[in-house]
Protein backbone atom coordinates (compact mmCIF):
# COMPACT_ATOMS: atom_id res chain seq x y z
CA UNK A 1 0.00 0.00 0.00
CA UNK A 2 1.31 3.35 -1.11
CA UNK A 3 0.07 6.53 0.75
CA UNK A 4 1.07 9.76 -0.83
CA UNK A 5 3.28 11.70 1.43
CA UNK A 6 1.50 12.71 4.64
CA UNK A 7 2.96 16.23 5.19
CA UNK A 8 1.50 19.32 3.24
CA UNK A 9 2.87 22.70 2.39
CA UNK A 10 0.67 25.21 4.84
CA UNK A 11 -1.86 27.47 2.91
CA UNK A 12 -2.22 30.83 4.50
CA UNK A 13 -5.51 32.59 4.80
CA UNK A 14 -6.09 36.00 4.93
CA UNK A 15 -9.76 37.99 6.20
CA UNK A 16 -10.60 41.35 6.97
CA UNK A 17 -11.53 42.12 10.97
CA UNK A 18 -15.08 41.60 10.34
CA UNK A 19 -17.30 39.32 12.06
CA UNK A 20 -18.39 38.46 8.63
CA UNK A 21 -15.78 37.09 7.53
CA UNK A 22 -15.90 34.56 10.25
CA UNK A 23 -17.72 31.99 8.92
CA UNK A 24 -16.60 31.54 5.45
CA UNK A 25 -12.41 31.15 7.26
CA UNK A 26 -14.32 28.77 9.84
CA UNK A 27 -15.32 26.59 7.52
CA UNK A 28 -12.77 26.42 4.99
CA UNK A 29 -9.86 26.25 8.01
CA UNK A 30 -12.12 23.03 9.38
CA UNK A 31 -12.31 21.72 5.51
CA UNK A 32 -8.34 21.69 5.45
CA UNK A 33 -8.30 20.08 8.99
CA UNK A 34 -10.47 17.76 8.13
CA UNK A 35 -8.57 16.89 4.95
CA UNK A 36 -5.27 16.53 6.68
CA UNK A 37 -6.61 14.19 9.50
CA UNK A 38 -9.36 13.16 8.55
CA UNK A 39 -11.35 13.41 12.07
CA UNK A 40 -14.54 15.45 12.42
CA UNK A 41 -13.82 15.78 15.62
CA UNK A 42 -10.58 17.12 15.49
CA UNK A 43 -11.31 19.75 12.88
CA UNK A 44 -14.36 20.59 14.88
CA UNK A 45 -12.23 21.38 17.95
CA UNK A 46 -9.60 23.34 15.97
CA UNK A 47 -12.61 25.49 14.44
CA UNK A 48 -14.20 26.05 17.69
CA UNK A 49 -10.79 27.83 19.10
CA UNK A 50 -9.86 29.34 15.69
CA UNK A 51 -13.41 31.41 16.23
CA UNK A 52 -12.86 32.04 19.43
CA UNK A 53 -9.65 33.90 18.63
CA UNK A 54 -10.66 35.42 15.65
CA UNK A 55 -13.82 36.89 17.98
CA UNK A 56 -11.09 37.74 20.65
CA UNK A 57 -8.80 40.05 17.55
CA UNK A 58 -11.89 41.65 16.40
CA UNK A 59 -13.52 42.57 19.69
CA UNK A 60 -9.84 43.24 21.80
CA UNK A 61 -6.95 43.44 19.48
CA UNK A 62 -9.17 45.88 16.88
CA UNK A 63 -11.79 46.97 19.14
CA UNK A 64 -14.52 45.92 16.83
CA UNK A 65 -12.65 48.57 13.44
CA UNK A 66 -12.96 46.93 10.45
CA UNK A 67 -10.54 47.47 8.37
CA UNK A 68 -7.73 45.87 9.29
CA UNK A 69 -6.11 42.40 8.57
CA UNK A 70 -6.35 38.91 10.11
CA UNK A 71 -3.89 35.97 8.62
CA UNK A 72 -4.44 33.04 9.70
CA UNK A 73 -1.99 30.26 8.58
CA UNK A 74 -2.50 27.05 8.70
CA UNK A 75 0.52 23.69 8.71
CA UNK A 76 0.90 20.17 9.45
CA UNK A 77 3.93 18.61 10.88
CA UNK A 78 3.49 14.77 10.81
CA UNK A 79 0.88 14.08 13.42
CA UNK A 80 0.44 17.86 14.76
CA UNK A 81 -1.57 20.82 13.06
CA UNK A 82 -0.18 24.31 13.78
CA UNK A 83 -2.51 27.37 13.43
CA UNK A 84 -1.23 30.67 13.98
CA UNK A 85 -3.46 33.80 14.20
CA UNK A 86 -1.79 36.52 13.26
CA UNK A 87 -3.11 40.50 13.66
CA UNK A 88 -1.55 44.01 14.21
CA UNK A 89 -3.75 45.34 16.57
CA UNK A 90 -3.68 46.02 20.61
CA UNK A 91 -1.26 43.55 21.87
CA UNK A 92 -2.26 41.21 25.29
CA UNK A 93 0.18 41.93 27.98
CA UNK A 94 -1.13 38.68 29.99
CA UNK A 95 -2.52 35.77 28.82
CA UNK A 96 -6.38 35.51 30.49
CA UNK A 97 -7.01 32.39 32.71
CA UNK A 98 -8.72 29.46 31.35
CA UNK A 99 -11.60 29.44 33.93
CA UNK A 100 -15.22 29.69 33.26
CA UNK A 101 -16.85 32.62 34.58
CA UNK A 102 -20.29 32.31 36.70
CA UNK A 103 -23.25 30.34 34.75
CA UNK A 104 -25.31 33.57 33.94
CA UNK A 105 -22.39 35.04 32.51
CA UNK A 106 -22.42 37.03 29.19
CA UNK A 107 -18.48 37.03 28.28
CA UNK A 108 -15.53 35.42 29.33
CA UNK A 109 -16.10 31.75 28.13
CA UNK A 110 -13.58 32.35 25.00
CA UNK A 111 -10.38 31.41 26.40
CA UNK A 112 -11.56 28.58 28.40
CA UNK A 113 -13.21 26.88 24.76
CA UNK A 114 -9.72 27.58 23.38
CA UNK A 115 -7.59 25.99 26.09
CA UNK A 116 -10.02 22.95 25.50
CA UNK A 117 -9.86 22.26 22.12
CA UNK A 118 -6.34 22.11 22.18
CA UNK A 119 -3.01 20.39 22.88
CA UNK A 120 -1.12 23.72 23.73
CA UNK A 121 -1.32 27.28 22.67
CA UNK A 122 1.40 29.93 22.94
CA UNK A 123 0.91 34.21 22.12
CA UNK A 124 3.97 35.97 20.65
CA UNK A 125 4.57 39.67 20.52
CA UNK A 126 6.82 40.41 17.28
CA UNK A 127 7.94 44.09 17.51
CA UNK A 128 9.84 45.65 14.37
CA UNK A 129 12.01 48.32 16.20
CA UNK A 130 14.52 50.73 14.76
CA UNK A 131 17.43 50.77 16.73
CA UNK A 132 19.14 54.59 15.90
CA UNK A 133 23.02 54.98 16.55
CA UNK A 134 23.83 58.34 16.56
CA UNK A 135 28.05 59.51 16.37
CA UNK A 136 28.84 63.18 17.23
CA UNK A 137 32.29 64.47 16.48
CA UNK A 138 32.85 65.39 20.62
CA UNK A 139 32.81 61.72 23.01
CA UNK A 140 34.84 59.39 20.52
CA UNK A 141 33.29 56.23 20.22
CA UNK A 142 30.33 57.22 22.32
CA UNK A 143 26.91 57.47 20.84
CA UNK A 144 23.08 58.00 21.56
CA UNK A 145 20.98 55.04 21.03
CA UNK A 146 17.34 55.89 20.42
CA UNK A 147 14.82 52.57 19.73
CA UNK A 148 11.62 53.15 17.96
CA UNK A 149 9.17 50.00 17.42
CA UNK A 150 8.33 50.76 13.85
CA UNK A 151 5.36 48.13 14.04
CA UNK A 152 3.92 44.68 15.53
CA UNK A 153 2.18 41.31 15.17
CA UNK A 154 0.83 39.45 17.87
CA UNK A 155 0.79 36.07 16.82
CA UNK A 156 -1.50 33.00 18.78
CA UNK A 157 -0.03 29.86 18.02
CA UNK A 158 -2.65 26.78 18.27
CA UNK A 159 -0.92 23.32 18.59
CA UNK A 160 -3.67 20.14 18.15
CA UNK A 161 -2.43 16.72 17.66
CA UNK A 162 -4.02 14.02 15.93
CA UNK B 1 -27.92 31.69 9.29
CA UNK B 2 -31.59 31.17 9.07
CA UNK B 3 -34.27 32.10 11.84
CA UNK B 4 -37.40 31.23 11.10
CA UNK B 5 -40.11 31.23 13.71
CA UNK B 6 -43.38 29.57 14.89
CA UNK B 7 -46.20 28.74 17.51
CA UNK B 8 -47.43 26.25 18.38
CA UNK B 9 -50.85 27.24 20.60
CA UNK B 10 -49.22 29.36 23.50
CA UNK B 11 -45.45 28.43 22.62
CA UNK B 12 -42.88 30.85 20.87
CA UNK B 13 -41.05 28.03 18.70
CA UNK B 14 -37.59 30.03 17.31
CA UNK B 15 -35.98 27.43 14.71
CA UNK B 16 -32.08 28.08 13.54
CA UNK B 17 -30.28 26.28 10.86
CA UNK B 18 -26.79 26.48 9.64
CA UNK B 19 -23.66 28.65 11.43
CA UNK B 20 -25.00 30.45 14.92
CA UNK B 21 -22.10 33.11 15.35
CA UNK B 22 -20.73 36.57 16.51
CA UNK B 23 -22.28 38.05 13.17
CA UNK B 24 -25.72 36.63 13.62
CA UNK B 25 -25.87 37.37 17.83
CA UNK B 26 -27.08 40.88 16.77
CA UNK B 27 -30.39 39.81 15.24
CA UNK B 28 -30.83 36.55 17.34
CA UNK B 29 -30.64 38.28 20.48
CA UNK B 30 -32.82 41.28 19.08
CA UNK B 31 -35.36 38.57 17.98
CA UNK B 32 -35.48 36.64 21.10
CA UNK B 33 -35.95 39.49 23.17
CA UNK B 34 -38.69 40.98 21.59
CA UNK B 35 -40.65 37.35 20.73
CA UNK B 36 -40.01 37.14 25.48
CA UNK B 37 -41.37 40.70 25.71
CA UNK B 38 -44.48 39.89 24.00
CA UNK B 39 -45.00 36.14 24.44
CA UNK B 40 -47.00 33.64 26.60
CA UNK B 41 -43.54 32.92 28.71
CA UNK B 42 -43.12 29.58 26.74
CA UNK B 43 -40.48 29.78 24.48
CA UNK B 44 -38.44 26.34 22.69
CA UNK B 45 -35.56 27.46 21.05
CA UNK B 46 -34.75 24.23 18.30
CA UNK B 47 -31.21 24.55 17.57
CA UNK B 48 -31.12 20.86 15.70
CA UNK B 49 -30.34 22.39 12.02
CA UNK B 50 -27.10 24.45 13.83
CA UNK B 51 -24.05 23.53 12.42
CA UNK B 52 -21.52 25.34 14.39
CA UNK B 53 -22.02 27.60 17.27
CA UNK B 54 -19.39 29.87 19.88
CA UNK B 55 -19.27 31.36 23.03
CA UNK B 56 -21.04 34.89 21.33
CA UNK B 57 -24.12 32.91 20.63
CA UNK B 58 -24.43 30.83 24.04
CA UNK B 59 -24.37 34.18 25.57
CA UNK B 60 -27.45 35.37 23.70
CA UNK B 61 -28.96 31.69 24.98
CA UNK B 62 -28.49 32.94 28.17
CA UNK B 63 -29.46 36.72 27.40
CA UNK B 64 -32.53 34.57 26.96
CA UNK B 65 -32.88 32.04 29.71
CA UNK B 66 -32.27 35.47 31.96
CA UNK B 67 -35.22 37.02 30.29
CA UNK B 68 -37.62 34.25 30.42
CA UNK B 69 -36.88 34.18 34.24
CA UNK B 70 -38.18 37.67 35.19
CA UNK B 71 -41.14 36.89 33.62
CA UNK B 72 -41.03 33.47 35.33
CA UNK B 73 -41.32 31.95 32.27
CA UNK B 74 -39.47 28.83 30.33
CA UNK B 75 -37.05 28.23 28.12
CA UNK B 76 -36.29 24.89 26.31
CA UNK B 77 -33.39 24.28 24.28
CA UNK B 78 -33.20 21.28 21.45
CA UNK B 79 -30.15 21.13 20.37
CA UNK B 80 -27.78 19.51 17.75
CA UNK B 81 -24.64 17.50 18.87
CA UNK B 82 -22.33 20.49 17.99
CA UNK B 83 -24.91 22.88 20.12
CA UNK B 84 -24.85 20.13 22.79
CA UNK B 85 -21.33 19.66 23.03
CA UNK B 86 -20.36 23.19 23.21
CA UNK B 87 -22.91 23.50 25.88
CA UNK B 88 -21.44 20.71 27.93
CA UNK B 89 -17.90 22.23 27.62
CA UNK B 90 -18.83 25.34 29.07
CA UNK B 91 -21.12 23.62 31.75
CA UNK B 92 -23.55 25.53 30.86
CA UNK B 93 -26.28 22.15 30.27
CA UNK B 94 -26.21 22.49 33.97
CA UNK B 95 -28.28 25.49 33.85
CA UNK B 96 -30.20 25.03 30.50
CA UNK B 97 -33.47 22.84 30.01
CA UNK B 98 -32.72 20.38 27.00
CA UNK B 99 -34.36 17.98 25.16
CA UNK B 100 -33.49 16.11 22.01
CA UNK B 101 -36.45 16.90 19.43
CA UNK B 102 -38.92 19.55 18.99
CA UNK B 103 -41.77 17.05 19.55
CA UNK B 104 -40.25 16.12 22.76
CA UNK B 105 -39.96 19.96 23.73
CA UNK B 106 -43.42 20.80 22.70
CA UNK B 107 -44.36 17.66 24.91
CA UNK B 108 -42.83 18.91 27.74
CA UNK B 109 -44.68 21.81 27.59
CA UNK B 110 -47.79 20.04 27.86
CA UNK B 111 -48.56 20.32 23.77
CA UNK B 112 -50.34 17.74 22.43
CA UNK C 1 -38.18 34.25 8.05
CA UNK C 2 -34.64 36.15 8.77
CA UNK C 3 -31.75 35.42 6.82
CA UNK C 4 -28.61 37.13 8.09
CA UNK C 5 -27.11 38.47 4.80
CA UNK C 6 -25.78 36.49 1.96
CA UNK C 7 -22.89 38.63 0.97
CA UNK C 8 -19.59 37.76 2.96
CA UNK C 9 -16.45 39.22 2.99
CA UNK C 10 -13.87 37.49 1.09
CA UNK C 11 -10.96 35.09 1.95
CA UNK C 12 -7.47 35.34 0.64
CA UNK C 13 -5.56 32.15 0.35
CA UNK C 14 -1.62 31.76 -0.25
CA UNK C 15 -0.19 28.87 -1.08
CA UNK C 16 3.48 27.58 -2.13
CA UNK C 17 4.25 27.08 -6.28
CA UNK C 18 4.03 23.26 -5.10
CA UNK C 19 1.89 19.81 -6.16
CA UNK C 20 1.59 19.43 -2.63
CA UNK C 21 -0.34 22.69 -1.77
CA UNK C 22 -2.76 22.16 -4.02
CA UNK C 23 -4.94 19.66 -2.50
CA UNK C 24 -5.25 21.21 0.88
CA UNK C 25 -6.34 24.16 -1.22
CA UNK C 26 -8.68 22.61 -3.45
CA UNK C 27 -10.68 21.61 -0.27
CA UNK C 28 -10.32 24.71 1.52
CA UNK C 29 -12.15 26.21 -1.79
CA UNK C 30 -14.27 23.64 -2.22
CA UNK C 31 -15.58 24.30 1.60
CA UNK C 32 -15.69 27.84 0.93
CA UNK C 33 -17.92 27.88 -1.88
CA UNK C 34 -19.86 24.89 -0.42
CA UNK C 35 -20.51 27.05 2.71
CA UNK C 36 -21.19 30.78 -0.16
CA UNK C 37 -23.57 28.45 -2.37
CA UNK C 38 -25.12 25.22 -0.41
CA UNK C 39 -24.43 23.73 -4.00
CA UNK C 40 -21.63 20.58 -3.81
CA UNK C 41 -22.26 20.48 -7.97
CA UNK C 42 -21.24 24.62 -8.12
CA UNK C 43 -18.04 23.82 -5.74
CA UNK C 44 -16.85 20.41 -7.47
CA UNK C 45 -17.13 22.61 -10.62
CA UNK C 46 -15.11 25.77 -9.04
CA UNK C 47 -12.18 23.45 -7.43
CA UNK C 48 -11.92 21.43 -10.95
CA UNK C 49 -11.26 24.97 -12.65
CA UNK C 50 -9.19 26.23 -9.76
CA UNK C 51 -7.67 22.57 -9.37
CA UNK C 52 -6.55 23.12 -13.34
CA UNK C 53 -5.34 26.42 -13.02
CA UNK C 54 -3.08 25.81 -10.18
CA UNK C 55 -1.25 22.95 -12.12
CA UNK C 56 -0.88 25.43 -15.06
CA UNK C 57 0.38 28.23 -12.80
CA UNK C 58 2.80 25.78 -11.22
CA UNK C 59 3.91 23.73 -14.39
CA UNK C 60 3.90 26.73 -16.79
CA UNK C 61 4.36 30.14 -14.90
CA UNK C 62 6.53 28.96 -12.42
CA UNK C 63 7.63 26.35 -15.01
CA UNK C 64 7.57 24.18 -11.48
CA UNK C 65 9.87 25.79 -9.43
CA UNK C 66 9.03 25.50 -5.84
CA UNK C 67 9.24 28.45 -3.70
CA UNK C 68 6.98 31.10 -5.44
CA UNK C 69 3.53 32.42 -3.83
CA UNK C 70 0.41 31.46 -5.60
CA UNK C 71 -2.40 33.71 -3.91
CA UNK C 72 -6.19 32.85 -4.67
CA UNK C 73 -8.73 35.42 -3.65
CA UNK C 74 -12.48 34.40 -3.13
CA UNK C 75 -15.20 36.89 -2.43
CA UNK C 76 -18.72 36.11 -3.23
CA UNK C 77 -21.04 39.30 -4.71
CA UNK C 78 -25.14 38.66 -4.49
CA UNK C 79 -25.23 35.01 -6.69
CA UNK C 80 -21.87 35.26 -8.22
CA UNK C 81 -18.92 34.01 -6.59
CA UNK C 82 -15.28 35.49 -8.20
CA UNK C 83 -12.14 33.40 -7.97
CA UNK C 84 -8.91 35.10 -8.41
CA UNK C 85 -5.63 33.15 -9.34
CA UNK C 86 -2.57 35.51 -8.54
CA UNK C 87 0.84 34.36 -9.48
CA UNK C 88 3.99 36.39 -10.30
CA UNK C 89 5.92 33.93 -12.77
CA UNK C 90 5.76 33.69 -16.57
CA UNK C 91 2.85 35.67 -18.23
CA UNK C 92 0.78 34.42 -21.13
CA UNK C 93 0.83 36.33 -24.25
CA UNK C 94 -2.55 34.88 -25.32
CA UNK C 95 -5.23 32.44 -24.18
CA UNK C 96 -4.91 28.36 -25.26
CA UNK C 97 -7.91 27.80 -27.01
CA UNK C 98 -10.72 25.96 -24.78
CA UNK C 99 -10.87 23.21 -27.38
CA UNK C 100 -10.34 19.24 -26.19
CA UNK C 101 -6.93 17.60 -27.54
CA UNK C 102 -6.21 13.68 -29.36
CA UNK C 103 -8.29 11.17 -27.17
CA UNK C 104 -4.65 9.54 -26.76
CA UNK C 105 -2.77 13.09 -26.01
CA UNK C 106 -2.00 13.31 -22.35
CA UNK C 107 -2.23 17.18 -22.07
CA UNK C 108 -3.88 20.04 -23.16
CA UNK C 109 -7.22 19.67 -21.45
CA UNK C 110 -7.06 21.56 -18.44
CA UNK C 111 -8.06 24.63 -20.43
CA UNK C 112 -11.17 23.08 -21.17
CA UNK C 113 -11.98 21.72 -17.84
CA UNK C 114 -11.64 25.69 -16.80
CA UNK C 115 -13.72 26.75 -19.80
CA UNK C 116 -16.78 24.55 -18.84
CA UNK C 117 -16.73 25.29 -15.28
CA UNK C 118 -17.05 28.61 -14.91
CA UNK C 119 -19.59 31.18 -16.96
CA UNK C 120 -16.76 33.51 -17.35
CA UNK C 121 -12.73 33.99 -16.76
CA UNK C 122 -10.50 36.44 -17.95
CA UNK C 123 -6.48 36.80 -17.52
CA UNK C 124 -4.97 39.97 -16.94
CA UNK C 125 -1.16 40.99 -17.19
CA UNK C 126 -0.87 43.71 -14.21
CA UNK C 127 2.68 45.74 -14.37
CA UNK C 128 4.31 47.87 -12.23
CA UNK C 129 6.12 50.39 -14.10
CA UNK C 130 9.20 52.79 -13.17
CA UNK C 131 8.96 55.67 -15.90
CA UNK C 132 12.26 58.08 -15.69
CA UNK C 133 12.39 61.00 -16.89
CA UNK C 134 15.97 62.92 -17.15
CA UNK C 135 16.64 66.19 -18.08
CA UNK C 136 19.65 67.20 -18.68
CA UNK C 137 20.93 71.32 -18.66
CA UNK C 138 21.70 71.13 -22.59
CA UNK C 139 17.81 71.19 -24.20
CA UNK C 140 15.58 73.21 -22.63
CA UNK C 141 12.47 71.46 -21.22
CA UNK C 142 13.67 68.33 -23.17
CA UNK C 143 14.17 65.38 -21.69
CA UNK C 144 14.79 61.40 -21.77
CA UNK C 145 12.29 59.14 -20.71
CA UNK C 146 12.80 55.56 -19.86
CA UNK C 147 10.58 52.90 -18.80
CA UNK C 148 11.62 49.52 -16.33
CA UNK C 149 9.06 47.25 -15.65
CA UNK C 150 9.89 46.21 -11.92
CA UNK C 151 7.42 44.07 -11.17
CA UNK C 152 4.36 42.25 -12.64
CA UNK C 153 1.54 39.63 -11.76
CA UNK C 154 -0.83 37.85 -13.44
CA UNK C 155 -4.52 37.48 -12.69
CA UNK C 156 -7.09 34.77 -13.78
CA UNK C 157 -10.24 35.69 -12.81
CA UNK C 158 -12.66 32.95 -12.68
CA UNK C 159 -16.64 33.99 -12.15
CA UNK C 160 -19.39 31.02 -11.18
CA UNK C 161 -23.14 32.07 -10.97
CA UNK C 162 -25.17 30.28 -8.34
CA UNK D 1 -4.16 9.60 -2.39
CA UNK D 2 -3.67 6.11 -1.52
CA UNK D 3 -2.98 3.44 -3.83
CA UNK D 4 -3.69 -0.85 -2.86
CA UNK D 5 -3.07 -3.45 -5.08
CA UNK D 6 -5.01 -6.99 -4.82
CA UNK D 7 -5.24 -10.06 -7.20
CA UNK D 8 -7.98 -11.77 -8.37
CA UNK D 9 -6.68 -14.90 -10.39
CA UNK D 10 -4.57 -13.37 -13.03
CA UNK D 11 -6.48 -9.92 -12.82
CA UNK D 12 -4.48 -7.03 -11.81
CA UNK D 13 -6.61 -4.83 -9.71
CA UNK D 14 -5.45 -1.32 -8.37
CA UNK D 15 -7.35 0.27 -6.14
CA UNK D 16 -7.04 4.43 -5.48
CA UNK D 17 -8.59 6.46 -2.79
CA UNK D 18 -8.66 10.40 -1.85
CA UNK D 19 -8.09 12.67 -4.00
CA UNK D 20 -6.01 11.74 -7.26
CA UNK D 21 -4.11 15.03 -8.96
CA UNK D 22 -1.30 16.17 -9.97
CA UNK D 23 0.86 15.09 -6.84
CA UNK D 24 0.31 11.76 -7.11
CA UNK D 25 0.84 11.03 -10.86
CA UNK D 26 4.39 9.91 -10.52
CA UNK D 27 3.51 7.78 -8.19
CA UNK D 28 0.54 5.99 -9.24
CA UNK D 29 1.85 6.18 -13.26
CA UNK D 30 5.29 4.45 -11.75
CA UNK D 31 3.05 1.25 -10.40
CA UNK D 32 0.80 1.17 -13.02
CA UNK D 33 3.55 1.02 -15.80
CA UNK D 34 5.24 -2.29 -14.24
CA UNK D 35 2.05 -3.78 -13.27
CA UNK D 36 1.31 -3.33 -16.83
CA UNK D 37 4.86 -4.71 -18.08
CA UNK D 38 4.77 -7.79 -15.70
CA UNK D 39 1.23 -8.43 -15.40
CA UNK D 40 -0.51 -10.88 -17.92
CA UNK D 41 -2.83 -7.96 -19.44
CA UNK D 42 -5.98 -7.73 -17.24
CA UNK D 43 -5.87 -4.88 -15.24
CA UNK D 44 -8.96 -2.70 -13.27
CA UNK D 45 -8.55 0.41 -11.82
CA UNK D 46 -11.07 0.81 -9.53
CA UNK D 47 -11.64 4.36 -8.06
CA UNK D 48 -14.80 4.27 -6.50
CA UNK D 49 -13.43 5.99 -3.36
CA UNK D 50 -11.39 8.55 -5.57
CA UNK D 51 -13.11 11.53 -4.38
CA UNK D 52 -11.59 14.09 -6.57
CA UNK D 53 -9.40 14.00 -10.12
CA UNK D 54 -7.80 16.36 -12.31
CA UNK D 55 -6.47 16.22 -15.69
CA UNK D 56 -3.42 15.44 -14.90
CA UNK D 57 -4.46 12.45 -12.96
CA UNK D 58 -6.56 11.61 -16.39
CA UNK D 59 -3.61 11.11 -18.40
CA UNK D 60 -2.52 9.01 -15.81
CA UNK D 61 -5.08 6.52 -17.21
CA UNK D 62 -4.63 7.36 -20.52
CA UNK D 63 -1.29 6.70 -20.38
CA UNK D 64 -2.09 3.24 -19.30
CA UNK D 65 -4.49 2.25 -21.62
CA UNK D 66 -1.94 3.08 -24.31
CA UNK D 67 0.74 0.78 -22.83
CA UNK D 68 -1.92 -1.91 -21.90
CA UNK D 69 -2.56 -1.71 -25.93
CA UNK D 70 0.58 -2.14 -26.83
CA UNK D 71 0.67 -5.73 -24.85
CA UNK D 72 -3.28 -6.08 -26.44
CA UNK D 73 -4.11 -6.49 -23.07
CA UNK D 74 -7.61 -5.12 -21.50
CA UNK D 75 -8.15 -1.80 -19.10
CA UNK D 76 -11.93 -1.65 -17.02
CA UNK D 77 -12.01 1.84 -14.92
CA UNK D 78 -14.06 2.05 -11.84
CA UNK D 79 -15.67 5.25 -11.40
CA UNK D 80 -16.91 7.51 -8.78
CA UNK D 81 -19.40 9.69 -9.71
CA UNK D 82 -16.90 12.54 -9.75
CA UNK D 83 -14.10 10.56 -11.54
CA UNK D 84 -16.63 9.65 -14.49
CA UNK D 85 -18.10 12.91 -14.84
CA UNK D 86 -14.83 14.60 -15.25
CA UNK D 87 -14.12 11.44 -17.61
CA UNK D 88 -17.45 12.63 -19.39
CA UNK D 89 -16.37 16.24 -19.35
CA UNK D 90 -13.28 15.11 -21.08
CA UNK D 91 -15.26 12.92 -23.78
CA UNK D 92 -12.58 10.03 -22.22
CA UNK D 93 -15.75 8.00 -21.66
CA UNK D 94 -15.13 7.19 -25.56
CA UNK D 95 -12.71 5.26 -25.37
CA UNK D 96 -12.15 3.74 -21.99
CA UNK D 97 -13.99 0.73 -20.96
CA UNK D 98 -16.06 1.71 -17.91
CA UNK D 99 -18.33 -0.05 -15.02
CA UNK D 100 -19.59 0.90 -12.05
CA UNK D 101 -18.52 -1.59 -9.22
CA UNK D 102 -15.43 -3.90 -8.96
CA UNK D 103 -17.37 -7.05 -9.33
CA UNK D 104 -18.89 -5.87 -12.58
CA UNK D 105 -15.59 -5.47 -13.83
CA UNK D 106 -14.52 -8.85 -12.73
CA UNK D 107 -17.48 -10.29 -14.62
CA UNK D 108 -16.21 -8.59 -17.39
CA UNK D 109 -12.92 -10.56 -17.27
CA UNK D 110 -15.05 -13.76 -16.15
CA UNK D 111 -13.50 -14.13 -12.93
CA UNK D 112 -15.91 -15.69 -10.78
N1 LIG E 1 -6.55 38.89 21.05
C1 LIG E 1 -6.77 39.57 22.18
N2 LIG E 1 -6.29 40.83 22.31
C2 LIG E 1 -6.51 41.54 23.41
N3 LIG E 1 -7.18 41.06 24.48
C3 LIG E 1 -7.68 39.82 24.45
C4 LIG E 1 -7.50 39.01 23.30
N4 LIG E 1 -8.07 37.83 23.54
C5 LIG E 1 -8.58 37.89 24.77
N5 LIG E 1 -8.36 39.08 25.33
C6 LIG E 1 -8.76 39.49 26.69
O1 LIG E 1 -9.08 38.31 27.42
C7 LIG E 1 -10.41 38.36 27.94
C8 LIG E 1 -11.02 36.98 27.99
O2 LIG E 1 -11.28 36.53 26.68
P1 LIG E 1 -12.45 35.50 26.40
O3 LIG E 1 -12.34 34.39 27.36
O4 LIG E 1 -12.41 35.15 24.96
O5 LIG E 1 -13.79 36.26 26.77
P2 LIG E 1 -14.59 37.43 26.07
O6 LIG E 1 -13.95 37.71 24.76
O7 LIG E 1 -15.98 36.88 25.96
O8 LIG E 1 -14.48 38.59 27.01
C9 LIG E 1 -11.13 39.37 27.09
O9 LIG E 1 -12.21 39.98 27.73
C10 LIG E 1 -10.02 40.35 26.72
O10 LIG E 1 -9.85 41.29 27.75
N1 LIG F 1 -0.76 30.08 -16.22
C1 LIG F 1 -0.17 29.82 -17.39
N2 LIG F 1 1.00 30.41 -17.70
C2 LIG F 1 1.61 30.16 -18.87
N3 LIG F 1 1.12 29.33 -19.80
C3 LIG F 1 -0.03 28.71 -19.58
C4 LIG F 1 -0.74 28.92 -18.35
N4 LIG F 1 -1.87 28.19 -18.41
C5 LIG F 1 -1.87 27.56 -19.56
N5 LIG F 1 -0.77 27.85 -20.30
C6 LIG F 1 -0.46 27.37 -21.65
O1 LIG F 1 -1.66 26.83 -22.21
C7 LIG F 1 -1.48 25.48 -22.61
C8 LIG F 1 -2.78 24.70 -22.43
O2 LIG F 1 -3.06 24.54 -21.07
P1 LIG F 1 -3.90 23.28 -20.56
O3 LIG F 1 -5.13 23.18 -21.40
O4 LIG F 1 -4.13 23.45 -19.10
O5 LIG F 1 -3.03 22.02 -20.87
P2 LIG F 1 -1.69 21.45 -20.25
O6 LIG F 1 -1.37 22.27 -19.03
O7 LIG F 1 -2.06 20.05 -19.93
O8 LIG F 1 -0.67 21.58 -21.32
C9 LIG F 1 -0.34 24.98 -21.79
O9 LIG F 1 0.35 23.92 -22.41
C10 LIG F 1 0.54 26.24 -21.66
O10 LIG F 1 1.35 26.38 -22.80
Amino acid sequence: MIATKLKHDGVTLKIASTVESVSPLGEALHALCLYATGSECCALDIQRAVVESLNNVILHAYNNQAGNDIIVQWSQENRFLRIEIIDYGLSMSSLPTAVLPAFDAEIGRGWWIIHSCVDDYYYKVVECIERERVYKPEGDSEYFEDIIVKSHSNILTLIKQF
Amino acid sequence: MILHEQKHDDIDIVVLSGRFIMADTPEVRERLKSLIDEGSGKLIIDMEKVTFIDSSACAVLISAFKNIQIKSGRLVLVTSPVVQSLIELTRLHTIFEILPTLPTALDAFGAN
